[in-house]
């Protein structure tokens, strides 16, 4: 059973079963930025908000497979308390750790892409994932969702 | 292939051992309970499609050396042995081969579009309809401004039919599904097309599902057209089936356009060829109707009433072997009269998502879908993103099942 | 599989026998020169269609189970491969899979008449055009009304390029073959495609006839689309490739609807899904991607230059015979300069109709196409109801030439 | 060379190289048919009159392979000098000779054709045709657009 180990590490259904930063931040000052993959039905919501130092402040809600969610809750973790850059290098750097399998089946076509699992940290519980390329889409929702979400709040 | 006896039981090992996958698959033991996504092949669907090659290939119908007449020979046979599939009255000329059941419905919803079909009119439809009844006549909605009435079902996953004169009444077109993908359901279909007649409907049945479990008679259901897709009933992939009575298909204008569907052209008209290759466009699938001729073959030489026992002794095990292990735990979904289902269990598992129980049960190299099973509307109705559904085909035994549930029970364990 | 050395002479014989149709079809001595219409296929091609289906076979894209990851593997792989053989900058992407060339076009010819062409607007093509590249425009002009505009050819079967700059201007599409199943002519197609971008045009390049034979460099040429058809360049039949740039396809509304090709489905409306499956529709062609990978990799284990060498050497011998032999008798359709024709011969014989040649010849095994070819604008052009063309491939040698010859006398015999 | 003995027999081949028949009636009550086949290019020109005495005058044009020209001259052959009716029989019988095979592929699905050889004389000449289903067309060319001309005869 390694694979399926890999993928469902400890700590991811830990994630799952008890999942951190849950709920909306309700401040007139936070995005709230809406996921969903209509393909398996996996929702993700982000609310974002800036700390007075401009650190990050967010809360996660949604519903979905052990994947979608766990990563949802690991990233929160992540980006809590990140400065805006800084959580746009974490996204880039998750993404990148996911789209290894990807590029490999088209190797000669993309660039070389490279990721500092270290930076990880927890995070890194993910990997297994990419070995399982259908529930890639599932562990990126929630980033794709954040992205959106610190463009808003740019933007604002 | 499988013995033409005339034993009532089905011999389930033969069956499966006509399989290669089940032996020459790199998964030791796999369990296989995705036939409604697609069939797996005998050997004799393979074999032939090699064969052909090996022996016959040349382009169809315009050759005129013997090759040529071969492989158009062959080609025509897989026409009217499909004809003869759905009791088509003239086999030869209201079959036409697609891509798959979805181009089919394509063409349908494109060819109809031009003569019969006008802004305002209203098409009906089920709630339960695979994506590829769904989306074409969506875009010609959005193209051509139609309506759309979807048939609603109830707490059974059955149609409900206490309006349906009035979904009817003033309708041009019903088209339906003889078996939900996701329900399992078979509705009174045959009930439907006599009561849309009444009000003057043309009718489109979507037999994709049904094809591969019970035995199809388009003279009697009395259905316009009827469409099914090769790789779900021990067919190669790359070939649909439309059949359409022979007037209807006369008077409808062609859809693709190229070589093949033509009688002329010239460079600001064309005549388009007679029926049914006014339809097909361009090189046809030659080698995909002569492997679908052998999966018919296949599936006729086994018999349908052993074919149909079997399969519902599995089906009953399944839903039993379910509830009794999960008990408040699953939701099953479709009819509770097993009478009115067929070859498919769609369930929800606790609060678990279905694509982790796929994930695990994979573990076990069983192999069940995960998802929306392409009826987002359906999914929308039932409240549900997804479910995880085990379908089963007549080289399924009892032993499929067990695996089935000593996966879950594993699944359960895993997520809380 | 053919080797994979550095050898720059093609070894016939080697190929010829990787080909099982010549040794196992019930004609002794098959002298096929009908590759035009369809290639025959490499035992590799064969197997690998054949072991897909007794080892992998699953739908492929949804399944979570591996098996279904396996076959989804198996089918993007042969994107990947289709991409790199026309060299294109984002194989995953920018190849979408048909049933044929002729699917391939309508798509083109329907998802552009949404956004892209307006009544009116101008497409133009050539005189030499095959029916899958005249008809779905003819269409169009009917539905839409748009105009086509022919360039001209040349006594020799050349485009007449004189009045290019004003077929162009103010036109919004060139849709062009790259070389004529009629003819054999190449045209100037790189030129073309330059011109045409400078006065704005979108251009589709129909490589049909071309992929068996010469290597496609989508960046190169920088066609904006480019479509080939499986079965003629060793793949199986019931697949077609469309080469797409990116940013069109993404710019482009999808063509059939149904699954796979949405993203979400409501009863109202859908989204479709990304490039390159928003283009298709339905299970996809599973197997014949596979088995099209592997004719590709089989063209490819061969050397362009020794193909092409071979190739230019045959026709030439066939040229030469049939004008000595002949005489006046025979009139040669084309361009007189080998360089600028490949891979066929067309040609007239006495007042003989074509059909009656054909016949003939099919008593020796020699089997070439006889009619027009689905080309009948070109037909028309070259006043000729009808001719009889040799075509060749890579597993033709000399004496399949030396048969026609001596099948043709045969032929002028009987004929007075 | 069985085959194609049967297919060009002595006599298609001469009626091929010295077509009967060959013109056109010019008298203003003839009807005049063109019948084309498309796929091949094979044209037919059917021009019919009735003699005085009700029987069918015929002459034959066109351009095409050796069986629809030859089909052609040997039924006009056979049709000058007959009765409407007795023209509208022959051509029932020579079209059921040609779709022998076409109903063997298909066998219980059309009712059984028969057709009294005999009757044929010369035409019986084509019977081989059948055995090359694509030659069919051409061989019934002539006789289809025979049948137009002989409606358009009794509609006048
Ligand atoms: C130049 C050309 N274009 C398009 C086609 C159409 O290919 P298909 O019949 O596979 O759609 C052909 C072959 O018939 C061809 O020769
Ligand atoms: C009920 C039903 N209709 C239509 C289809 C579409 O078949 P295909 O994907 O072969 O076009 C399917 C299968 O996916 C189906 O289950």
């Amino acid at each position: 059973m390694t694979g399926l180990e890999d993928l469902y590490r400890e700590i991811v259904l830990d994630h799952y079963r008890n999942p951190r930063n849950k709920g909306e931040i309700n401040t007139p000052t936070a995005v709230r930025v809406e996921g969903f993959n209509p393909l398996c039905g996996d929702e993700i919501v982000v609310t974002l908000d800036l700390n007075p130092d401009g650190t990050l402040n967010i809360k996660i809600d949604g519903r979905g497979c052990s994947i979608s969610q766990s990563s949802a809750s690991l990233m929160s973790e992540t980006i809590k308390g990140s400065q805006i850059k800084e959580a746009r290098n974490k996204v880039t750097t998750f993404k990148n750790m996911m789209t290894i399998h990807e590029n490999s089946l088209e190797s000669s076509d993309d660039n070389e892409t490279s990721f500092d699992i270290e930076s990880l940290g927890e995070l890194a519980a993910l990997q297994g994932v990419v070995k399982f390329p259908v529930r890639i889409k599932c562990a990126t929702l929630a980033w794709n969702t954040l992205l959106e979400g610190l463009d808003d709040l740019e933007k604002d | 292939m499988a013995d033409q006896g005339l034993t009532l039981k089905l011999d389930v090992a033969k069956v499966k051992s006509d399989f290669p996958i089940f032996s020459k698959s790199k998964y030791p033991k796999l369990v296989y309970l995705d036939s409604a996504a697609t069939s797996q092949k005998p050997r004799s669907v393979i074999d032939s499609m090699s064969s052909y090659y090996e022996t016959t290939h040349a382009n169809v119908h315009r050759g005129v050396y013997s090759l040529a007449e071969d492989a158009t020979r062959a080609f025509e046979d897989a026409r009217i042995q499909s004809g003869r599939f759905v009791n088509a009255e003239h086999p030869s000329r209201e079959i036409v081969f697609t891509k798959n059941a979805t181009e089919a419905f394509n063409l349908l919803s494109n060819s109809l579009s031009v003569h019969y079909l006008k802004p305002g009119d209203s098409v009906v439809l089920t709630l339960m309809e695979h994506h590829a009844n769904v989306v074409p006549w969506l875009m010609l909605k959005e193209r051509l401004g139609i309506n759309l009435k979807f048939m609603d079902i109830d707490q059974n996953g059955e149609l409900i039919l206490d309006d349906i004169d009035e979904l009817l009444r003033d309708s041009k077109l019903l088209s339906l599904t003889m078996t939900s993908n996701v329900l399992g359901t078979v509705p009174p279909f045959k009930f439907l097309v006599e009561k849309a007649h009444e009000y003057g409907l043309l009718t489109i049945l979507d037999a994709a599902q049904f094809a591969p479990h019970k035995k199809i008679d388009v003279i009697d259901i009395d259905a316009d057209f009827l469409i099914f897709t090769g790789h779900k009933i021990f067919g190669p992939t790359g070939i649909g089936v439309l059949y359409g009575k022979q007037d209807l298909l006369e008077s409808m204008p062609p859809f693709l356009g190229g070589g093949e569907m033509i009688r002329d052209v010239k460079i600001d008209g064309f005549t388009p060829n007679e029926i049914p290759w006014k339809f097909e466009a361009g090189t046809p699938p030659i080698a995909e109707a002569v492997g679908l001729k052998a999966g018919i073959e296949y599936l006729e030489s086994l018999d349908y009433e052993a074919i149909s026992e079997h399969e519902t002794a599995l089906l009953k095990y399944m839903i039993d072997s379910l509830q009794d292990t999960f008990a408040q735990d699953i939701a099953i979904h479709g009819p509770r009269n097993i009478e009115k289902r067929s070859g498919l269990v769609s369930f929800s598992l606790n609060e678990i998502h279905p694509h982790d129980i796929a994930q695990v049960l994979d573990e076990y190299s069983v192999c069940v879908r995960a998802g929306h099973h392409c009826a987002k509307p359906l999914m929308r109705h039932l409240c549900v993103s997804a479910t995880t559904r085990a379908s089963i085909s007549c080289y399924n035994d009892f032993s499929d099942i067990d695996a089935l549930i000593d996966g879950l029970k594993v699944v359960t364990k895993m997520f809380k």
